[in-house]
């Protein structure tokens, strides 16, 4: 393999490909949404553009672009324009550090299926995921609007809170893989022959319901809440700035579930990695068993979404400080203890 | 503390104000601190319209009032008139009217909890509900050849009679609804998020729910047993074993309880009304051009969001002096500040959904 | 339900569960959406769709321009005039214009008519492009409603 | 179908009682239709309101409604009358006060009585001009602010004063 392709050609297709994955996903997720709830709901939902429908989301997306850019004038303009760009810059980003697989050997030259492999891979996609609030605070505050401006303080909560059990049933994976290293862990599963969602079942029900939570999403998609806040904080954005927050917010969905495979259902691993029984799985590539486990959480959002009403802002406040929270901590200290006693 | 307080703009344009109402809100971050509810945005004059149309001319536009039960209002005015003109409705006719009515009521209630579950963010349940009142729309258009605007009573009786398809058809449509019903039931009654958004949400007791002159399901929620249909019945109603659904807290899990409650009363009405319906005429005669004698009558019934009433004044021609409507929507809708104070802004768009107010109505 | 029954429904989030359960139920039971126009939903018999005049058997038109509809219409939707033509029986409508735009289609006109003339299709398509479409003249009061059962053939894909 | 007010003597009752209790006040009362109207002084409408509601326990107020006489009243005759539709449950009694007031005149305020009699003294107020002393925020509730007339009034014109579209 010459330089030219090693140095320049691969790494180059990789950062398309990081764009591309999560907006394909992105299109998917859309048409997903709309048709699964459509179908849970007794509709048939979008099914005429492309097979059966799935083409819908480009179609929306083509006339997103054509729309017209509309700003308040008294917006504050270098937030309002920049907090769109933020909030998808960050999620895009974070996909840097979400390995796709195990590393394919072509020859002598070992191709990684992630970007960048990081010691600490998962606390700068915890920061980036961090960062992308920022967008949805700035937005809702920039548009000098009141609703949008409601959605943002509800967010600003929502993140706040929603954090804290987030990085502690982190920490209970880090404590049991003894790695901050996303590939390490998914490598530490393999090894240990159990996703860590079977080991510590409480980490992984905590860590879905805040991940649901952070990424503004039914039951607890309060800065949005389209019956109270109109659209929330990006009511006042239309055209594709609009585009760029809705877009974003499934991006960072997928990025979510991503996690949620890697930390606790064995990333690329088929199941049970440890039964000898079972390792015809290995035929299956790592992706398609990735890909199916992201999907299944996918579809479990868009699940929720179609069964639930949505939570008051006190009720979530008190389920996060008052049930999550401690029962993060206590998981935390006997995930501790256990690891201190073996 | 200058700053604390910001007034919110609620409508006409918001997706929960059920058409176009304006709310003023006051609130203090969250927690709402007045409401002031601005009307007339679907005006029309009515009443003034009413005064220079002839007696029957006026049923039809009564659709356009409570349009998501427009027989009721049909009902309420044919009423009024029929007895200020004295004509005596067949005994048949006033059967179909009760099973009309009552399949009305329960299409405006499957309609109203699922707008009330929507703004909850429950949208399944609207759907679920649509699905289920598309069922008794089809009766109507069987019935009377429109869905929604159906202008299906005509003073002294009713225009068509029902066959024996038709009944089998109601029959089929009301034995499908329990478990539409159900569904919804399982969505919401015991779910923990909407148990936390209407439990205790909105709540009005008994004393302050009669001084506001609320009616209908928002006031039997707040345990006052007062149904027209069985205080004073009108049409018929005396001949039929119904139960009242009533309310203890008066809150929204209330008021959405007594329609879920109410939909299997109606089809339980149904239900006698079709296996006892009487033979006979289904119109009293009727002159064409109907004179009514002079004299004044304010007469009422119990509508799906209340009690409707029409006033009519005659003066002896064939185009009423005056005819008043008292809307159930629009004295409901005077409590909602009382319920909405001191809650949360997440409440208003809850409350104001238990309330099922229809603007066509309030506006007139 | 007992204190025990409603600590562990909480616990195990029995009702959370139930939920999730029935709309998964919805998503493989039937669906209700009718793919217009590709489908169409038949309107009922009694549909009260376009008004239309109608003849008799013999290619006569029944209507006597009495006047009878536009004297019950709430909307004035109606302007007719009849002329009797020499050595005639009845009045003929020599104008008849329906004003779609005012219609509420309430019925009041077709209960009226003495000799059935006027009578509701059960077209259900109102719209058009420009305000012209909805003034119906006397020959077209006479096609109106006319090509609904086409377009319902086709619509149910069955042979005609 | 029962017969639900005609000629209950507790009707009867009510009017003895109160034109025992307010003498002069009661002008005239007629059980018409199976309801009963009492024509009642202006002034005194306010008391008989509370009377009612407090002693008699007329506990809800079902509308107010505005006839404008402009056309049968001719000469001398007050331009509008303003009927009470008050009722009590349970035991329902259902009883229709009326009073005659000019069209320069004010009519005391029902709401300190009825808390319902908001809106409806604001509708009465919006589409014929009458005026409530003692109302806590009357202006108009469906025509904008600053409209001008009073559509329900039998010399507004049908069509709107543009003459209409």
């Amino acid at each position: 393999m010459t330089p030219f392709v090693a140095d320049f050609l691969i790494p180059v297709g990789k950062i398309a490909a990081v764009i591309l994955y999560p907006m394909l996903m992105v299109v998917v997720m859309i048409w997903l949404e709309r048709r699964v709830v459509a179908l849970m709901q007794g509709r048939l939902g979008p099914n005429r553009v492309g097979f059966q429908g799935i083409l819908q989301p480009v179609a929306d997306a083509v006339k997103l672009f054509f729309k017209e850019n509309i700003m308040q004038r008294q917006a504050d303009k270098f937030l309002f324009n920049i907090s769109p760009v933020l909030v998808m810059f960050s999620s895009l980003l974070a996909f840097c550090f979400v390995p796709l697989g195990e590393p394919i050997r072509i020859g002598s030259y070992t191709l990684t299926l992630w970007i960048a492999e990081s010691p600490v891979g998962l606390l700068i996609i915890l920061g980036l995921s961090s960062i992308s609030m920022f967008g949805v605070i700035f937005g809702g505050w920039a548009s000098n609007s009141k609703y949008p401006l409601m959605g943002a303080l509800r967010s600003v909560i929502q993140v706040l809170s929603y954090e804290i059990p987030v990085g502690l049933t982190v920490l209970t994976v880090a404590f049991i893989a003894r790695s901050m290293d996303l590939v390490e862990i998914v490598r530490r599963q393999e090894s240990s022959g159990v996703w860590y969602g079977f080991l510590m079942p409480v980490s992984f029900v905590v860590f879905w319901i805040s991940s649901v939570a952070e990424t503004n999403r039914a039951p607890f998609d309060l800065p949005e809440a389209e019956s109270e806040l109109v659209a929330g904080y990006h009511t006042e954005y239309s055209g594709m700035k609009f585009a760029y927050f809705y877009m974003a917010e499934y991006a960072h969905m997928v990025l979510v579930s991503s996690l949620v495979v890697i930390l606790f259902f064995g990333g690329w691993l088929p199941p049970f990695p440890g039964v000898k029984a079972l390792s015809f799985l290995h035929v299956v590539p790592g992706f398609v068993w990735y890909l199916v486990k992201i999907m299944f959480f996918l579809y479990l959002y868009v699940w929720i979404r179609a069964t639930f009403p949505r939570y008051r802002f006190d009720s979530l406040i008190r389920l996060v400080w008052k049930w999550l929270i401690p029962l993060s901590l206590v998981n935390l200290l006997a995930v501790a203890l256990v690891r201190y006693l073996l | 503390m200058a700053l604390r307080e910001i007034d919110l703009n609620m409508g006409p344009q918001h997706p929960s104000t059920h058409g176009v109402l304006r709310l003023k809100l006051a609130v203090d971050n969250e927690v709402v601190l007045r409401v002031v509810p601005v009307i007339g945005y679907l005006h029309r004059g009515m009443e003034k319209l009413w005064e220079n149309l002839t007696y029957t001319q006026v049923v039809p536009l009564t659709d356009r009032l409570d349009y998501i039960a427009a027989l009721s209002n049909n009902l309420g005015y044919v009423l009024a008139v029929e007895k200020l003109a004295g004509i005596e409705v067949p005994r048949r006719a006033r059967y179909i009217r009760i099973v009309l009515a009552e399949l009305q009521r329960l299409a405006s209630h499957l309609a109203g909890l699922g707008f009330m579950a929507n703004d909850i963010g429950a949208m399944s349940v609207l759907l679920y509900g649509f699905e289920a009142r598309e069922g008794v729309l089809d009766i109507f258009e069987e019935y009377c050849g429109a869905r929604l605007t159906v202008h299906g009573i005509r003073i002294g009786g009713v225009p068509h009679d029902l066959d024996g398809a038709l009944v089998a058809r109601i029959r089929m449509v009301i034995d499908g609804i329990p478990k539409r019903l159900a569904e919804i039931r399982t969505l919401l009654d015991e779910n923990r998020i909407w148990k936390g958004r209407t439990v205790g949400v909105g709540v009005i007791g008994a004393g302050d729910a009669v001084d506001y002159g609320l009616t209908g399901p928002s006031l039997r929620a707040s345990g006052v047993p007062w149904d027209i249909r069985k205080d004073i019945p009108y049409s018929s109603y005396d001949e039929f074993d119904f139960d009242v659904p009533l309310g203890r807290n008066g809150d929204v899990y209330d008021r959405y309880f007594i329609r879920l409650e109410e939909i299997t009363q109606s089809i339980r009405i149904v239900r006698q009304a079709l296996d006892g319906l009487p033979a006979g005429e289904i119109s009293a005669k009727v002159p064409r051009v109907l004179k009514v004698p002079p004299g004044e009558v304010f007469h009422t019934i119990e509508a799906p969001k209340g009690v409707l009433g029409f006033y009519v004044k005659s003066n002896g021609t064939d185009k009423p002096e005056r005819v008043k409507m008292k809307s159930p929507s629009f004295i409901n809708l005077q409590s909602l500040e009382h319920m909405c104070k001191g809650n949360l802004f997440s409440d208003v768009v809850g409350i104001l959904g238990s309330l099922d107010i229809v603007l066509g109505e309030i506006d007139k | 339900m007992s204190r025990l029954g409603r600590f562990l429904r909480m616990v195990f989030l029995l009702d959370i569960l139930q939920g999730l359960w029935v709309t998964l139920r919805r998503y493989f039971s039937r669906k209700v959406t009718v793919q217009y126009p590709e489908q169409v939903k038949e309107p009922a018999p009694r549909f009260r769709g376009i008004l239309r005049l109608h003849r008799d058997d013999q290619g006569e038109p029944l209507c006597i321009a009495c006047k009878a509809c536009q004297r019950a219409c709430g909307t004035n939707c109606f302007d007719i005039e009849g002329k009797k033509e020499e050595g005639a029986k009845v009045m003929r409508p020599v104008k008849f214009d329906w004003k779609l735009d005012r219609c509420s289609f309430c019925g009041l006109c077709v209960e009226v008519c003495p000799t059935a003339a006027i009578r509701f299709s059960r077209e259900f398509r109102l719209t058009g492009v420009g305000k012209e479409g909805l003034f119906f003249h006397l020959p077209d009061m006479y096609r109106a409603g006319q090509d609904l059962q086409e377009h319902l053939c086709a619509g149910c894909r069955r042979p005609q | 179908m029962p017969d639900t007010t005609a000629d209950r003597p507790e009707l009867r009752q009510a009017v003895d009682v109160l034109a025992g209790r307010f003498p002069g006040a009661v002008l005239s009362s007629a059980v018409e239709k199976e309801e009963l109207a009492i024509r009642l002084r202006k002034e005194d409408l306010a008391a008989v309101l509370s009377f009612l509601k407090d002693e008699l326990g007329f506990n809800a107020l079902d509308d107010i409604i505005v006839l404008d006489n402009i056309r049968s009243s001719g000469d001398g005759g007050k331009r509008f009358t303003v009927l009470y539709q008050i009722y009590q449950f349970p035991g329902f009694v259902r009883l229709r006060l009326a009073v005659d007031v000019g069209e320069n005149e004010a009519l005391d305020s029902a709401v300190p009585v009825y808390r319902s009699a908001d809106w409806a003294e604001r509708e009465a107020f919006d589409m014929f001009g009458v005026r409530f002393e003692g109302h806590p925020g009357l202006r108009r509730i469906y025509m904008p602010d600053e409209f001008e007339g009073h559509p329900l009034r039998k010399d507004f014109p049908l069509g709107g004063r543009d003459g209409g579209a």
